[in-house]
């Protein structure tokens, strides 16, 4: 099955309506130790991306992502645009010139992502962010796409290793964020941005 | 939850148009919830600040002569949008520059950031403080350092009476930083607000349990503790906030007594009884008092009180007139 | 009940001190609780008001240049006694004499009067004037009419600038009759307020409902109605007020948005929006808007709107400058 | 039994006592239609009164009224300052010269409380205040003296009649003090005031 503009033009409208649909979820996993807006501010990006998306320019799955960006950036609040529209500013680039996405492509357009993110907001594996769970499933596409699996079976890969990551930010303290003026308060609960990587995998993979 | 709003979407909007219906020296570019002076001069820097909302009258309320060019209005607690900061440096860039004063919080840092790097694409000079004076968080190199609250308001107040007065860029900056480098805050919450888009409180506190060392956003403190009374607030509030400062007998200080939104004047000025007579006794003059609210969090009932280290040069600045909806003087 | 406080019996005495340590151009003469200008005119009217405390900045807030003379502070909603009165007309008595600013309320009516009475056993010149722009209470001669809320607000301001403007007291108490024959209010509770000796809130709502036409004390108003919007509660409070006034496309008026104490800025903008809206839908031009909190109820959640017709000379004595601790311009 | 200035002295020191007794009941019957603080304000009075009695000239009757007025009025808050100070006034100069109380003394000082309050306040039999106790308990008095009863008889009588007078305010609309704000909604609650002198007549009756 080759992923083509298309594909990731639906991959893109049911991530925004999973996101939308947890909005709520997203919140509270925010207001333990954030500011219980995590939700809200991806909801209100997604929605307009979804309002939006049949407008975005298709001529390529890079312009298309590109145009998926700005609206992230634009509409998104709080932390999430920039991390959001970053990855996505950083995955269109990687998928430059590729008609037809492989698993080591979507490997490659993740690792971009999580790149943008870690020089936008400057935060490393182990600081308490969705990169706890990002990079783990990034690591697992790579594999998987070395091991020659199919798309829905690398998926299912990474939603595991993203599932795993986001228990593991239970366990360690925020350096980053609004949770790490909590200090040690912030250990036992998850990272919202974590968790919300894990659900999205995991919804996303299930179709 | 029970407020006056009519449309959850539309809450930020609506008060911009609130703020310059009330104000009508400012003007609102609603696209990208910008509120900005009418009359911008060229040959001044223009400071530009803003966040999310919910801290009324920051920062809006502090758009005009004598303290803020233009404020960046994002949604309740989160951040403006790059593009929405990128187009309010547009709108008030001058041949002097801008300076950018950001409150530390990672969302805020990232989009004014990469804001400001756009608009240094388009050979728009700017420069960034970032303002960090909540003693409720640990400072260290391994974090992202401490929170900005209601200290500021007195870094708007001293650079915009700095860049009233004329003086170049750099110059606004140093003074901002040299303001931001001398001022200390914590605060303490009686009661969480209720953020609008989730419509019930943010944390739950026991009838006589308070959150000492809140968070504007109703981020928790350093730990929830018994309830006590006006003086004994004012002394751990204070013991937090002098460790960090030099204040002596020969040293003056500026102090704000902020209410952080539901909680009345009666019981502000009763604090700032308590603590004056402490500042007092501990050998500190207070050379000026802001009791108010001035960097609220919604409706959270509570209070925090911000010292600034005084010198002659600051004291000048600070003396300077200003003239904006939510600080006159 | 949750309150910044020390000790019930000294509530309003170290809020007064409070007030006076903050704003050193003002002074505390404590055993009456009355809080005064340092620098009294004697070829000036002097004004003086006050009243039950709990409604920071009023009234001890409104002393300064431009307005009050002297402020007598009562208990939490308790007038102020006679002697308290009485203490504050000796202390202020000027050649030009004095205009005392009354609420109309039973027991202010009755402290006052008694001590205008004894002043003027002393040879001091008082007028009195009763504020009772509240409509939410029906007038009729039957009963002590209306009360007063918010719109004693403008009446400090305007007689506050004829005063220092020189005007004998005849003149000043005509302009400030002036003032109160054309300001309206009404107001209303999203949730009541906890006066401090009492401990539990006074009176108590559903989750959805609201007081429509309360009073600053939290006595009720004209009925418990469902929440609604903004928008809605703007026009509820315009049809009231606006019957009573005689506003139309040639006259100006100016506004209060008043929060009642617990409600943010925030809140109060986006109502002030709804209610600008509207007026320039009904061909009603606002000559000067205020918004904020200027006459509150302690803790209670709410607003009230006070519109004040306005002909030449009111405007020339609202536009006067003011510098006061919770009025500047 | 003769009411010289001792017994007068000894009655307000009880006074006092009920009504600081009964300070946080004051304040819920003032609740229901009135700004809730009318226990707390008299109470205030009263304390002062409670405290400074030894102090008080009690050289006549009169002298010791007028003292105890002199308090009252600065030290109760709200309405009841004047209300309550203007009434002891009242009833001192009424006494004036008088050593020793009959009953139709003691209803001659009532007589003129009640005039100091009208003539402060401007309410009338029926507006709803605690006028509407205190001018039937002032008129059983009377009666009583008339009838030459004994001071306990004709406490007794005047105690029934300020109860009964309470009573009836639950039935009328209040058109002086704070509760005439609320028009018909003050129907079927009592006033405070009045239920006051109700409970103090009886408590000061018993002993
Ligand atoms: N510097 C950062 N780098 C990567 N992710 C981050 C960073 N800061 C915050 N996050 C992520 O963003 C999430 C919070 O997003 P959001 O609630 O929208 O931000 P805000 O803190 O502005 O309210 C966190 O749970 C975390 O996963
Ligand atoms: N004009 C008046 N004349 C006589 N009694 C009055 C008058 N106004 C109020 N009262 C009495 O005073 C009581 C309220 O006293 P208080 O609560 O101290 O006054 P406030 O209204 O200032 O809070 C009422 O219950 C009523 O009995
Ligand atoms: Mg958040
Ligand atoms: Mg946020
Ligand atoms: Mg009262
Ligand atoms: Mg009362």
């Amino acid at each position: 099955m080759a992923v083509g503009v298309l594909e990731v033009k639906e991959t893109v409208r049911r991530l925004s309506e999973i996101i939308i649909e947890n909005e709520v979820y997203f919140c509270d996993l925010d207001s333990v130790a954030g500011d219980g807006d995590f939700g809200a501010s991806i909801a209100k990006g997604f929605r307009e991306v979804l309002k939006e998306i049949d407008d975005i320019d298709t001529d390529s799955i890079s312009s298309f992502i590109r145009g998926c960006a700005m609206i992230i950036m634009e509409h998104c609040g709080g932390a999430s645009g920039p991390i959001w529209g970053s990855a996505f500013m950083a995955a269109s680039r990687s998928v430059k010139g590729k008609e037809n996405l492989e698993v080591s492509d979507i490997a490659e357009m993740f690792d971009a992502g999580v790149a943008g993110i870690q020089k936008r907001g400057g935060a490393k594996q182990g600081d308490k962010t969705l990169l706890d769970a990002l990079i783990p499933a990034t690591e697992a596409l790579q594999k998987a796409g070395e091991e020659g699996k199919d798309v829905k079976e690398a998926f299912a890969d990474a939603t595991k290793a993203a599932q795993e990551g986001a228990e593991y930010t239970k366990t360690i303290v925020a350096a980053k964020g609004r949770a790490s003026y909590l200090g040690d308060r912030s250990l036992n609960h998850p990272d919202a941005g974590a968790m919300a990587i894990g659900v999205i995998m995991k919804e996303l993979t299930e179709g | 939850m029970k407020k006056i709003i009519n449309n959850l979407e539309t809450i930020v909007l609506e008060m911009c148009e609130g703020i310059v219906k009330a104000h009508p020296e400012l003007e609102l570019i609603p696209r990208y919830q910008i509120v900005k002076r009418k009359d911008i001069d060229q040959n001044k820097v223009s400071l530009v600040s803003g966040g999310g909302s919910g801290h009324e009258p920051a920062h809006a309320g502090f758009v005009g002569e004598g303290m803020l060019t233009a404020a960046v209005c994002g949604d309740v607690f989160a951040s403006p949008s790059t593009p929405q900061v990128y187009n309010a440096l547009e709108e008030v860039a001058t041949d002097k520059g801008i300076l950018l004063i950001i409150k530390n919080y990672s969302g805020d840092c990232m989009n004014f950031d990469a804001a400001a790097e756009m608009a240094e694409d388009s050979d728009i000079n700017v420069e960034c403080v970032y303002v960090n004076d909540d003693v409720a968080v640990e400072d260290s190199l391994f974090t992202v350092g401490r929170r900005g609250v209601a200290g500021t308001v007195f870094v708007h107040k001293i650079a915009g009476a700095a860049a009233e007065a004329g003086a170049d860029l750099a110059e606004v900056k140093r003074i901002a930083q040299k303001t931001i480098d001398n001022t200390k805050s914590i605060g303490f919450a009686l009661d969480s607000c209720t953020v609008p888009s989730k419509g019930t409180p943010t944390f739950t506190l026991e009838d006589d349990e308070i959150e000492f060392g809140v968070g504007i956003h109703g981020e928790p403190g350093i730990e929830r503790q018994k309830i006590t009374n006006s003086d004994e607030l004012a002394k751990q509030m204070l013991d937090k906030v002098l460790a960090e400062l030099d204040l002596g007998a020969d040293k003056d200080c500026a102090i704000i007594v902020n209410g952080l939104g539901a909680t009345p004047l009666m019981e502000l000025y009763l604090l700032n009884n308590s603590i004056t007579k402490q500042l007092n006794e501990r050998d500190i003059d207070v050379y000026k008092t802001y009791v108010g609210n001035y960097m609220t969090a919604l409706d959270m009932a509570g209070a925090s009180i911000t010292v600034l280290e005084l010198d002659d040069e600051l004291k000048k600045y600070l003396d300077a007139s200003a003239n904006t909806p939510g600080f006159k003087q």
